[in-house]
């Protein structure tokens, strides 16, 4: 079943939203406003968009060290998401979480897990608890190639297999892990693949291709709420930039596997689909504009705000 | 009743109680825990709610947490505290942290219980007392009871937290006999409980180290001493008022416990009453615990690293 | 290549001494000699034995909880074995490690981990310091089906697979991980099929059948040494008792089932064939009257050994 | 030099010297380590003896201590000390128990390089200063440097010894230059620095915290008070006995660290102090410590969690 041609154009916003508030916060990076590493995203839209488009607004996202897409693509406030990130007090975690840890439970986003791999455990609790509640919702786990390596995803899929709990566990392969590539760090060449060691569907999908991953996440969905319990879905992606806003990206990779793959822009490919099945440049335009807006007023405002006071800093820790 | 009696009422009963309790952990369903805390909860409460996982501490440590997050009160067992090294990064970095790092929104209602000190030949893995791996951790609570009475209600207590709490089960008192009231209670965290009255030395015991000192207390009193016996029962929140209380009045204190000595639980309670009492010490403080070894299997060598009533009523005796 | 039938007499033996130990020690544990549990291997000795006598002398071998066996398969001394499990001063590791932690460098048994799936990373280090320092030993590592579904089996054996380092991860399928049976930990049906997830070669044998572990050990020795890389062999067979020696081992398990798996005893079996190849009847009670012998005489020696001394709790730490 | 430097040449000088010696861990050949300490090692060395590892700390931990007891003596490096909580089951129950356990059998020369205390805004979980997790853990050597000297010369020493090492490199210091000599030399452990002598009060400072206890003593001067200021330099072994020996001077003692106060090294120093130079103590000890919370990302909170410069002096103000 493919999105309506309305929720399309709501895939391009969301993908668009993504790109420019990276954009964005690379920007106040450079400037000094950001005070934590800020990993972005831009290359990888069509995996957090489609993901994401496939969810309904009451099932659950746990995202990682780089989860600004995630937020933006389930929901979350761009001002407030930005705020956080710059530390401020009116953050989605009051400044306490940052960049790497910025979530928004009340939208479905439980939390950003920094360490990598972890919050593979954490998801198979979430559907573990969706279970036992009874309800249908849903919960997506994204992580990256690199995570697929560590413990955490072997124990923690092996669980959500055997309890059959409703989870979608997206890989997000952007071909590095820092600066290691994926085939130094593993003699497999599908993470999909691994898949059948939990006896769960692999899937592999174009991650540069919004309705591919779409597709696939919807699929998985379907799934785990009909108690078929978890999908892991491969994304093949690519990210542009460095591993954090102040890596430049190239000691490790070729220029030219950068440049091939910044040819493949998730968002001007899906603007050619749109653009085939009917809409305007003129809508197109006026979604530009306004998200552009909008990034711009997520800035303004978390530029704007207040640094926690002081007697923050003893709250919250039980 | 046992301790193991007792833990597993607590459980059954907070299980009766809240739908949203639930239990997870290596061998706890069919077996009912190879300590037999967890028994008969799987035919009470069923195969949904008392659930055997896989050998994968990370993973349904991890599972516990992303489930309490989201609105159960999950229960895991771990069956030697030493595993709890293999589940450290879930603990420390997110059971701990996501209150605070998520501002609030989250909260981690996980009890993590398990057993400490095996206190019999099963080796330096599988022996250790690691409580001091997670007093420099804050977010979470660490519970330390002493008697099936203190088991029960602090367990209690534990699983209607909101916070992750550690619940140290010592293996060497887990068949200890002892009363436990018919009539529902809790026992608040943060209340040390006094064992004996004393003016002569506060003893500050730890978990299995409290019936040994209270031993010690009855020992020296034939020599005309008197040994006040604290046992703090939790060390996070740590009632470090009623131990100052009771310096100020005895004037001295040893702290007893069965992890090595250094980096213990007693040097946080020196340190602590040597800030708050200083001027009503008339002693050094001696701290009795562990030698500095992992613990060995071999019997004779074995024993030297759970100190011995002697060992705590020689220490009152240098002291005096 | 086949072993030679002074070979499989000497297989024979080894069986034998693994079962007859492994009584004696039960029999010791019951008689409160055993300070710590003990977990008997009796019913699996096909597997240490046919995977150790496809093995150099110069060759490491890595076990767990469940060692006792793949010491003597090495060709460690039952005496010195058995007063370790004793805790004795005469015992490989001083008395200081037990039954669960027996094991003894000098014959290439590195160590016994009783932490369950430890020692697949460790084994990869041994593995890479003999890649490094040139030689070309190859190293054995043991672990249950239990062991497969935790983070170190994963994290482990994608590194030695990555590296192509000489190692055969032997898993020892009994079917239970203490109380919870391999279906009930995980939807995978045979653990070799995990091997995959690595891109390395996972092989299923009849666990039972000591020439058919020994014919894959072989072959994987040979990848191990050829520089090759790892192989995942997978041995189906069953614990006969109880988890430990304290363990009656049937409040989890239907009798019928160990009574089956009684019935196709590896020793019997391979008695069989021996007599089938030619061997005597004499010959064979030979060995086992020898075995019988040896086995005493190391229970004795155990038994009269004293314990270490006070001045022994502070040696050994640095 | 800066310390950064100083430990890439302590390295090189190392693997030259003893072709056992590897390095390995995430990021460390192609990119040279994110902080840059094993730069050009790879060119150098090679690939095999400068391993780029997947994402799985316990595993290339557990790799690095099978081949530490079988010949080699690999430099492992965890990227933040936080991530230690990954494999603390190989580093707590394997590296530092197998030569006890193994009666002696086996020697465990692994030296562990880790990053702490951030400093900034990398939050909770990227900035902890975990030494006391492992205080309480015999047989592990706990090495702390605050120079670039002493980190090259303490380096050395680790990488030469025949213990598990857990090396703590303040990210706070990374890049303070200070003095390296031309010549080859190592530090021993257990041997505390006097960085300044004084008469009033005893300073204990450690890691990032001793420069800061430097200033103070500059400051304190000038109020004509003079402070000793003691970097231990190895938390295990300790060298207690200096600190004691300034302590029966000053007869006042502070300790400075930036780990959440409770269950900190601040702990485990008073209680020495306490035990063996009680009679001496004019005053109160005082624990300069990070306040028990998670570090928060944001600027103003995340600034509070690193102990300053005043409240160093504050401390000693009060006790005087
Ligand atoms: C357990 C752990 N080890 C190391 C790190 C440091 N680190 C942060 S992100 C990263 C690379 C992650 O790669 P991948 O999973 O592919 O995600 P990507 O950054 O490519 O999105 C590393 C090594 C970490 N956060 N956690
Ligand atoms: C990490 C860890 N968790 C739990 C245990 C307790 N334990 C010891 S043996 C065992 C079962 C192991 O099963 P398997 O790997 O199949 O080996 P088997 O005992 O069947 O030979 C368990 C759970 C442990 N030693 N280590
Ligand atoms: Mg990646
Ligand atoms: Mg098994």
């Amino acid at each position: 079943m493919a999105p309506s041609l309305d929720e399309m154009i709501q895939m391009y916003r969301k993908m668009l939203e993504i790109r420019r508030f990276e954009e964005a916060i690379a920007d106040l990076y450079h400037r000094g406003e950001v005070p934590s590493s800020a990993h972005l995203y831009i290359g990888q839209e069509a995996v957090a968009v489609g993901v994401c488009s496939a969810l309904r607004r009451d099932d659950y996202v746990l995202t990682t060290h780089r989860g600004h897409a995630h937020n933006i693509a389930k929901g979350v406030s761009m001002r407030r998401l930005a705020a956080e990130i710059l530390g401020k007090a009116t953050g989605l975690c009051k400044g306490k979480g940052g960049s790497m840890r910025a979530s928004s439970l009340a939208d479905g986003v439980v939390y950003a897990c920094p360490i990598v791999g972890s919050n593979i455990p954490i998801a198979a609790g979430v559907g573990l608890s969706i279970k036992l509640r009874g309800t249908d919702q849903v919960v997506a786990c994204f992580f990256g190639e690199g995570a697929s390596n560590i413990g955490d995803f072997h124990e923690g899929i092996n669980l959500a297999a055997l309890w059959r709990l409703p989870v979608l566990y997206v890989c997000e392969n952007n071909l590095y892990a820092l600066s290691v590539s994926q085939r130094r760090s593993t003699l497999v060449e599908d993470i999909a693949s691994r898949a059948s060691a939990y006896g769960i569907p692999g899937v592999v999908v174009d991650g540069n291709d919004v309705l591919a991953v779409y597709e696939a996440a919807r699929r998985a969905v379907e799934d785990a709420r009909g108690g078929r319990g978890p999908t892991l879905i491969e994304c093949k992606t690519y990210r542009w930039l460095g591993h954090h806003a102040g890596d430049p990206g190239f000691a490790y990779r070729p220029k030219e596997e950068v440049e091939a793959w910044r040819e493949r822009c998730p968002i001007k490919r899906f603007r050619r689909v749109l653009l085939s099945r009917g809409v305007t440049e003129e809508e197109l335009a006026s979604v530009e504009e306004e998200v552009e807006e909008a990034v711009r007023d997520a800035m303004d405002f978390a530029l704007e705000s207040p640094y926690p006071g002081p007697e923050e800093l003893l709250r919250d820790v039980y | 009743m046992s301790m193991v009696e007792a833990l597993r009422e607590a459980l059954a009963e907070e299980m009766r109680r809240d739908s949203s309790v639930i239990v997870m952990g290596e061998d706890v369903g069919v077996l009912g825990g190879i300590y037999r805390v967890t028994q008969g909860l799987l035919e009470e409460f069923g195969p949904e709610r008392v659930r055997d996982t896989p050998i994968s501490e990370e993973a349904f440590m991890g599972a516990a947490i992303g489930a309490a997050v989201t609105g159960l009160r999950p229960v895991v067992e771990i069956m030697y505290a030493d595993f709890l090294a293999n589940c450290m990064n879930q603990i420390v970095n997110f059971a701990a942290k996501m209150r605070y790092c998520s501002g609030g929104q989250l909260r981690v209602p996980v009890v993590v219980r398990t057993m400490v000190g095996h206190g019999r030949g099963h080796g330096g893995d599988h022996s250790q007392v690691p409580m001091t791996w997670f007093m420099n951790i804050p977010g979470l609570r660490l519970v330390a009871p002493s008697t099936p009475y203190d088991a029960k209600g602090l367990l209690k207590t534990a699983i209607r937290d909101d916070s992750p709490v550690l619940f140290f089960e010592p293996h060497l008192l887990y068949r200890v006999r002892g009363p436990v009231p018919e009539e529902e209670y809790t026992i608040p965290f943060g209340r040390a409980d006094i064992k004996r009255r004393g003016e002569d030395v506060t003893i500050v015991a730890v978990s299995a180290m409290v019936p040994r000192a209270v031993e010690a207390h009855e020992r020296l009193r034939e020599e005309g001493i008197t040994a006040e016996v604290i046992d703090p029962r939790t060390l996070n929140p740590l009632d470090i008022e009623t131990i100052v209380e009771s310096v100020k009045r005895t004037n001295r204190l040893i702290t007893v416990e069965y992890s090595p000595k250094t980096g213990g639980v007693g040097a946080e309670i020196a340190a602590l009453v040597v800030e708050r009492a200083f001027d009503y010490l008339d002693a050094p403080i001696i701290r009795v615990a562990a030698p500095d070894v992992p613990v060995p299997v071999s019997p004779p060598l074995g024993r030297m690293t759970v100190p011995t009533v002697e060992e705590i009523v020689e220490a009152v005796e240098a002291l005096l």
